[in-house]
């Protein structure tokens, strides 16, 4: 089995955020995945700019999308500030005809563009690509014993119509990626509350108060550790938050741990 | 309302957000949902509220604009397709897009790094608080 | 092929198991073959004939047949099944009064192309290894039947007959790709005023001898609405424009979803009115909206203004003209 | 010829401010057949219709043309009047020119010269119409109730009060209904099993009334007063005669893990059980999913200690046929399950219940035989969160609820919160609301009992995020008076949630083409005006399948449709709309076109002799309409390619009439 | 310029009694104005139209036929206007194929509810077939007056 995908991996993976990145491409490689990053992606501006008249602030999205549709494959994506945005991008030029229109006339493209590719997150592509009984049984390392809370945040699950990721209040897709790597999953209740975001910048006192009662929340039910897709998430986690005896870090680390090529 | 001297804020909010405030039933889930409560003068039901009221003066003068994490729980759950978290993005862009109302100044940034901080984090808030 | 159809008539006759036997025999001229009952070996023997001028559609006189009680003895070639079929699924004739004898086909000849050709004074035909020899006043002429092939047959649907008892000759196959569509994609490519013009060229010259009514397999009404003054738009001749127009597109919409396009109305039209591009009409529509559906192939098929699905396309949605 | 009288009417300065109705009425006077034309200021008030009256006896009038408001306002009147002079109502046509004219133009010439030509179009169909006499069909003096709770038990009481049979088809095997499940009623606090058994009871000893439990709907065929119905009784692989329910085999039998769905699988039931004590019919059931014998041919204890022999393992599914007159729906609801509102914890918490599900905690039948503890750990709740409205008044475009108000959530809640102090006074309870809507007798009083007396914390506000830490639910909530987010510590947390008709209720309607609205309730024949009547003639309905609505007024609906079904099976003969169609067999082709379009089965077709050429006779196959079946749509007028079957009062020749008319300028 | 009289259409719109007729009765309470070149003619149900109906009136000089029921799903008999939209969508594409100008018919699914729809609809077609003048194709002389 060998599935091929264009591949969006945003500018906090080339940076501080590279061993999201690098673990996945490792994992990627084991599971028969072949991740082609896209020629030529720009930053996707981190936010979804969620004002109707905001055009110039989507258009580095959709060239990604174009290029995705062009080359006539799903277009997967790794952090979770990145997806978001791509997606909900994805769904105006599908759904929203203005929005669509004026896109298009600023671009010119030969062939307009209306949310024609599909857009993964590299956990979508585990569960419903390769899924998550293939990716148990590539296993090498099981990762048994570990006790590991999912942290979603908001951004893989919210807008839940647009997203369409996994229920946006109990998800399960994180769970079954923990237990397809061996480990036992932690529910917590504050998994899917944000960390504080981008307000870490001008009010660290709140990104402070958010991180803690989301890692309190996961401590409290046992997780030794915590796993995220969104390197904005994991700062604000670690350097805000910061509890004793909880760790956090990226999903993909994991994965590329346990099947041993970490 | 229509006659508000306000009414063309009202209706450059309404627009840009596109949000339907009279959909509101005031039934107050965004703000019970909302993580950023604390920090807030107005509160998520709030804005939904001012706005269809036409008090955009005193949104645009609050620094609660500043305070909204873009999480879309209020949007998520709001059971009436209100979507606050729009409403207050539109009033923060009337703001920043007046010349030299910028929130975030360039100047500023070097003070706000560390050497952890993820690229991700600058960009978003120059999104959200600049143009 | 008549001689074995001959033998067959005799057959039946004699055994019992029909009492009549519908075919063709010779009319005026020569090359004019019209349906007649024969009621005895005699009388098959002496009248009985099939050649490739039988062009008739033999289906509908079985309504009347039918009242006449008894069993008869009916030859169909393939296109003539569908009417059949679908006289049958109207409940107009009635199935075990009928013996159904298919019979191949490899088209028939339009005497009109022989005529076309310069061919006068015909006083017999024959086919012989694959030549019509046609014999005139002025002496013999030997021609190809592919040249003067009637223009249905040349877009044939169907090789294949969907009902019989027996079959004299090869079974064929529906005939997938015909083009008998090209002349009404030709029409809706054209502008409205085109259509306009080409509509009114052919339909001005209707005189309304009602041929093409009379010779419809679809056609059976006790009484024709445009026969019958009680009606509000009985007419006996078309007056005008509005008229011409009025009962063509009447028949034809009263022949939508059951009309075979068996192709009679045009060959009987003694104007050469190209009848059968409206019925087609009908039926690429039928195709294009509601799926493919051949009247006369399923007897028990919901004709398709019998039915309807909840997400059928609007009148507004459907086609339209090109500008 | 006809003799048509023409009747102006002005409706005070309605149509007369724009219309000149004495123009009017002088340009119809010259049309053919026309031999009285007047103008009236109120053509519908008794004077008016005197008028009319007057000039029909005077003037031998037969056909009566009135201009005035849409014939949907007063069509019916004037025909009545006309009938009350001895002329055939049918012979009265209403030209619309006040919706249609004198209401939408400004001009007076133009509305006027409009007035002139509807006139003409209902005066040319006057010309064509035939006085139509209403045919009659029988009616059978038997009534279905489809559902057996309060609605469909106080429905079939009321019909057999009244001396007519009544079928109830519930598919559970006992009646009862979600009544039955509850424990208190408000306002009044009585006890729900003390008010509703009685009434079982009753069901099961009337000897009008036959239960067809564990059964369900199969197929419907006919119309008003003629209604053919399949009911499928399903196995319960018990005899219902022979069973006494002495209820041992449901103590003995061996498979005890069967979720209690009676008590919403808070404890667990035998493969072979009765759902409760008073239960009716008191039969046992053997749920052949869960059962040993069933499943793998070994166990047979239960047949073994039936004194009786009621078991039956090789028991089949009958189909029973039966025939009514009338058929009520009474399917009733089911709660929301709140599964999309996981954000109130209520797959990932224990401790977070829907009323319903309180109900059984609370109910001194139920799995705690009264006490209330919490489902997690089985201890007191000190602290009980109850958020209103969950799943119902969401935007239309908000697939996770529904757009309505379910309307009995206020007071259940406030009941639950009252009982809940009356028993524990130890335990605070918050109630968060958007609205509170209380309309109905006594039931604000109700309400403010529960703050006044009974201290309930009511906040205005709503939840956003219940999340179980430690055996305690943290609720975030938002107390919108006083401007704060709350942050409580609970020990159970109770979701209102929406009620939803039940899901056999689509099908149903399907079978009874009864129309149903976008959220699945049935529909009413008329908002306010026919409220428990299905628009399809002889269908009526009772309790929630019509909408949200509380016992008492379920109860009142059920009587109120009670009434009209006994209405209907007081008749003999029904009375038919005369506007049917008519084939006319000498031009008919037997095709069976027309039957194909039909949506009532109306037509059926016959071999008939007719007198053929030259004295012989011959067989035509012929359509015939049944005329009680048939409700006059004219599908099948068009489908007729001969115009044998034409629509008596839409005649081709009446609107091709009233074409030619309003055409010819 | 020419004095030419101002061209007024004749409109024949079939409404069927449960929905579209309803909903022209909201337009005229509404008092929702528009122009009275459209005569409305009352069926049980869309279904109940007829194609001689139609070419009739186009006989008879009218220059624009509106045919307007129950929403789709919402008829009163269940499914007369399914039948109806499938005999008007082949009657108009016929139409349109003898070069007879498919704007002079319309078919529309108008509720009792939807005043405002009809009184819109028929401006609008008022407005189309009076922008395409005198029905000329499906006309009958000894008609005309």
């Amino acid at each position: 089995m060998h599935m091929k995908f264009s591949y969006y991996p945003g500018c906090t993976l080339k940076t501080k955020a590279k061993d999201l990145d690098a673990y996945a491409r490792a994992s990627a490689v084991a599971l028969g995945v072949d991740l082609c990053e896209l020629p030529e992606w720009q930053c996707c501006g981190a936010v979804y700019p969620m004002a109707k008249d905001e055009i110039a602030t989507k258009l580095s999205a959709v060239r990604a999308l174009m290029n995705a549709r062009d080359l006539g494959t799903d277009l997967v994506t790794l952090c979770s500030a990145c997806h978001n945005v791509i997606k909900q991008v994805n769904n105006d030029m599908k759904t929203d005809a203005d929005i669509a229109l004026r896109v298009n006339n600023y671009i010119k493209p030969e062939t307009p563009y209306a949310g024609e590719t599909n857009v993964l997150h590299f956990l979508e592509v585990l569960r419903d690509r390769v899924g998550f009984d293939e990716l148990k049984k590539k296993v090498v390392n099981p990762l048994t014993g570990r006790k590991i809370g999912a942290y979603y945040g908001c951004l893989l699950l919210r807008p839940s119509k647009v997203m369409a990721m996994d229920d946006p209040e109990n998800p399960t897709i994180i769970e079954d990626f923990i237990r397809a790597i061996g480990a036992e999953p932690v529910v917590y209740g504050m998994r899917n509350e944000c960390c504080g975001g981008y307000v870490t910048l001008e009010n660290k006192d709140e990104a402070k108060k958010r991180s803690n009662i989301v890692l309190e929340s996961a401590k409290v039910k046992g997780a030794d550790t915590v796993v995220t897709a969104c390197p904005l998430c994991l700062y604000n986690l670690k350097k805000n938050g910061g509890c004793e005896g909880v760790d956090v870090v990226y999903f993909t680390e994991l994965l590329a741990e346990a099947l041993g090529v970490k | 309302m229509s006659h508000n001297k306000n009414a063309a804020a009202v209706e450059q909010i309404l627009r840009s957000s596109g949000v339907d405030v009279r959909k509101c039933m005031r039934c107050g889930k965004c703000t019970a949902t909302c993580p950023a409560f604390d920090e807030m003068e107005y509160h998520p039901h709030q804005f939904v509220y001012m706005v269809e009221k036409g008090q955009i003066d005193k949104l645009t003068a609050s620094p609660s604009i500043w305070r909204c994490l873009s999480c879309f729980a209020c949007m998520e759950r709001c059971p009436r397709q209100v979507e606050p978290a729009k409403l207050i993005e539109a009033v923060r862009l009337s703001v920043i897009r007046e010349k030299g109302a910028n929130h975030l100044k360039p100047e500023d940034i070097p003070a706000m790094l560390d050497e952890d901080l993820p690229q991700q984090a600058i960009a978003s808030a120059f999104r959200k608080y600049s143009k | 092929m008549q001689e074995m159809m001959k033998n067959r008539a005799y057959a039946l006759l004699e055994n019992g198991t029909v009492d009549r036997v519908l075919g063709w025999t010779r009319g005026e001229f020569a090359y004019d073959m019209t349906p007649a009952v024969f009621r005895n070996a005699d009388e098959v023997k002496n009248g009985f004939v099939y050649n490739d001028f039988c062009a008739a559609n033999l289906s509908k006189y079985l309504v009347k047949e039918c009242r006449a009680g008894g069993k008869i003895l009916v030859f169909l070639k393939p296109c003539d099944t569908y009417s059949f079929n679908q006289l049958l699924a109207e409940h107009r004739i009635k199935r075990d009064m009928i013996y159904v004898v298919g019979i191949e086909c490899f088209g028939k000849a339009d005497v009109e192309k022989i005529k076309e050709m310069g061919i006068e004074g015909i006083t017999g035909i024959t086919a012989k290894d694959g030549i019509y020899t046609v014999s005139t006043i002025y002496g013999d002429k030997a021609i190809k039947p592919a040249d003067v092939m009637a223009e249905r047959c040349l877009a044939c649907k169907s090789k294949k007959h969907v009902v019989y008892d027996e079959l004299i000759g090869n079974e064929g196959e529906v005939v997938e790709d015909c083009n008998r569509f090209d002349m009404v994609a030709k029409l809706e490519a054209m502008t409205p005023d085109e259509r306009y013009e080409f509509w009114r060229g052919e339909l001005s010259r209707c005189i309304r001898c009602n041929a093409c009514r009379n010779i419809c397999p679809a056609c059976t009404c006790e009484q024709c609405i445009f026969d019958n003054p009680n009606s509000g738009v009985s007419q006996k001749a078309a007056v005008n424009s509005f008229e011409e127009n009025m009962f063509h597109i009447i028949r034809a919409f009263h022949v939508a979803g059951r009309c075979t396009d068996c192709g009679e109305c045009s060959r009987v039209c003694p104007q050469n009115i190209p009848l059968h591009l409206l019925n087609r009409k009908f039926i690429k529509d039928v195709n294009t909206f509601y799926g493919d559906y051949q009247a006369g192939e399923d007897p028990t098929a919901k004709p398709p203004l019998g039915k309807y699905e909840k997400n059928d396309i609007e009148p507004g949605e459907a086609g339209g003209a090109k500008e | 010829m006809q003799r048509i009288g023409v009747f102006i009417c002005h409706c005070g300065t309605n149509i007369a401010a724009t219309v000149d109705v004495k123009a009017v009425a002088e340009a119809l006077s010259h049309e053919p057949g026309v031999v009285f034309s007047t103008d009236y200021q109120y053509m519908c008030s008794e004077s008016g219709q005197t008028l009319m009256r007057e000039a029909i006896r005077e003037h031998k009038l037969t056909g009566v043309v009135v201009c005035s408001c849409s014939p949907r306002m007063h069509e019916a009147t004037f025909r009545k009047a006309a009938e009350k002079e001895g002329l055939n109502p049918y012979m009265v046509e209403i030209a619309n020119i006040r919706e249609q004219v004198s209401w939408i133009h400004k001009d007076m010439a133009e509305a006027t010269e409009k007035a002139v030509i509807l006139g003409r179009a209902a005066i040319a169909k006057v010309h064509l119409n035939k006085p139509l006499k209403a045919g009659e069909s029988p009616v059978t003096k038997r009534a279905l109730v489809i559902g057996g709770g309060i609605a469909g038990i106080q429905t079939a009481l009321d019909i057999a009060e009244a001396g007519f049979e009544v079928d109830i088809v519930e598919k559970q095997p006992t009646i009862g209904g979600k009544m039955a499940q509850i424990d208190k009623t408000f306002p009044t606090l009585d006890c729900a099993a003390c008010i509703l058994t009685p009434k079982m009871v009753d069901v099961a000893q009337n000897e009008k009334i036959k239960i067809f439990s564990y059964s369900e709907v199969e197929s419907v065929k006919g119309f008003v007063g003629n209604f053919k119905v399949e009911i499928r009784k399903k196995a319960r692989y018990v005899d219902e005669d022979k069973c006494t329910g002495c209820g041992l085999c449901t103590e003995k039998c061996p498979q005890k893990k069967v979720p209690n769905e009676f008590n919403m699988g808070f404890d667990t039931r035998r493969a072979v059980y009765i759902p409760f004590a008073q239960a009716v019919p008191k039969v046992a059931t053997i749920d052949a999913n869960n059962c040993t014998m069933m499943k793998t041919g070994k166990c047979g204890l239960c047949a073994k200690l039936c004194t009786a022999g009621a078991i039956d393992y090789k028991q089949q599914d009958q189909i029973v046929e039966r025939e009514y007159g009338a058929i009520v729906a009474a399917t009733g609801f089911n709660p929301l399950k709140p599964d999309k509102f996981n954000e109130l914890g209520y797959s990932t918490c224990q401790d977070v219940v829907t009323s319903l599900e309180l109900e059984r905690l609370m109910n001194a039948a139920g799995p705690t035989a009264g006490t209330l503890l919490r489902p997690s750990d089985k201890t007191h709740p000190h602290t009980i969160v109850f958020v209103q409205c969950v799943g119902s008044r969401c935007d239309v475009e908000n697939e996770r609820g529904k757009s309505y108000c379910s309307k009995i959530c206020c007071m259940y809640t406030a009941k639950h919160a009252m009982l809940i102090r009356e028993k524990y006074p130890d335990t605070d309870v918050y109630v968060f609301y958007i609205d509170v809507r209380t309309p109905g007798k006594n039931f604000d009083e109700f309400y403010r009992r529960a703050v006044e007396q009974y201290g309930v914390h009511y906040i205005k506000g709503q939840v956003g995020k219940v999340v179980e830490e430690n055996g305690t639910l943290k609720v975030q909530a938002s107390d919108l008076l006083s401007g704060e987010q709350l942050h409580i510590d609970a020990d159970l947390v109770v979701l209102a949630t929406a009620v939803e008709p039940d899901k056999s209720a689509r099908s149903i309607a399907t079978m009874l083409t009864a129309s149903m609205d976008t959220n699945d309730f049935f529909t009413e024949a008329h908002a306010k005006l026919r409220p428990v009547e299905s628009p399809t003639a002889g269908i009526f309905l009772s309790g929630v399948c019509q909408g949200p609505k509380d016992i008492p007024e379920t109860v009142s609906q059920a009587s109120a449709a009670a009434a009209k079904v006994i209405g209907l099976l007081a008749k003999d003969k029904l009375t038919c709309n005369p506007c049917v169609a008519n084939s006319n067999e000498m031009l008919c082709n037997g095709c069976s076109s027309c039957e194909k379009v039909c949506p009532y089965g109306a037509i059926t077709y016959s071999d008939k002799e007719f007198r053929g050429p030259n004295r012989t006779t011959l067989i035509r196959r012929v359509a015939t309409v049944n005329e009680a079946v048939c409700q006059g749509c004219g599908a099948c007028t068009v489908a007729c390619p001969s115009g044998a079957m034409d629509l008596k009062g839409f005649s081709n020749r009446q609107i091709m009439a009233e074409v030619d008319a309003i055409c010819k300028m | 310029m020419q004095d030419v009289k101002e061209f007024r259409p004749t409109i024949v719109a079939f409404c069927c009694n449960w929905c579209s007729y309803a909903g022209a009765d909201l337009a005229g309470s509404s008092r929702l104005v528009y122009p009275a070149d459209v005569k409305i003619i009352r069926v049980p149900c869309s279904c109940r139209v007829n194609p001689l109906f139609i070419l009739r009136a186009f006989q008879r000089g009218a220059d624009g036929v509106i045919m307007a029921g129950c929403h789709p799903g919402d008829c009163h008999y269940t499914s007369g206007n399914y039948f109806a939209r499938r005999r008007m969508t082949l009657l108009f594409s016929m139409l349109d194929y003898l070069g007879i100008e498919r704007e002079r018919t319309r078919v529309e699914w108008i509720s009792a509810a939807e005043g405002a729809k009809f009184a819109k609809t028929m401006n609008e077609f008022v407005a189309t077939v009076t922008a395409l003048g005198e029905n000329k194709r499906l006309e009958d002389l000894r008609c005309k007056k």
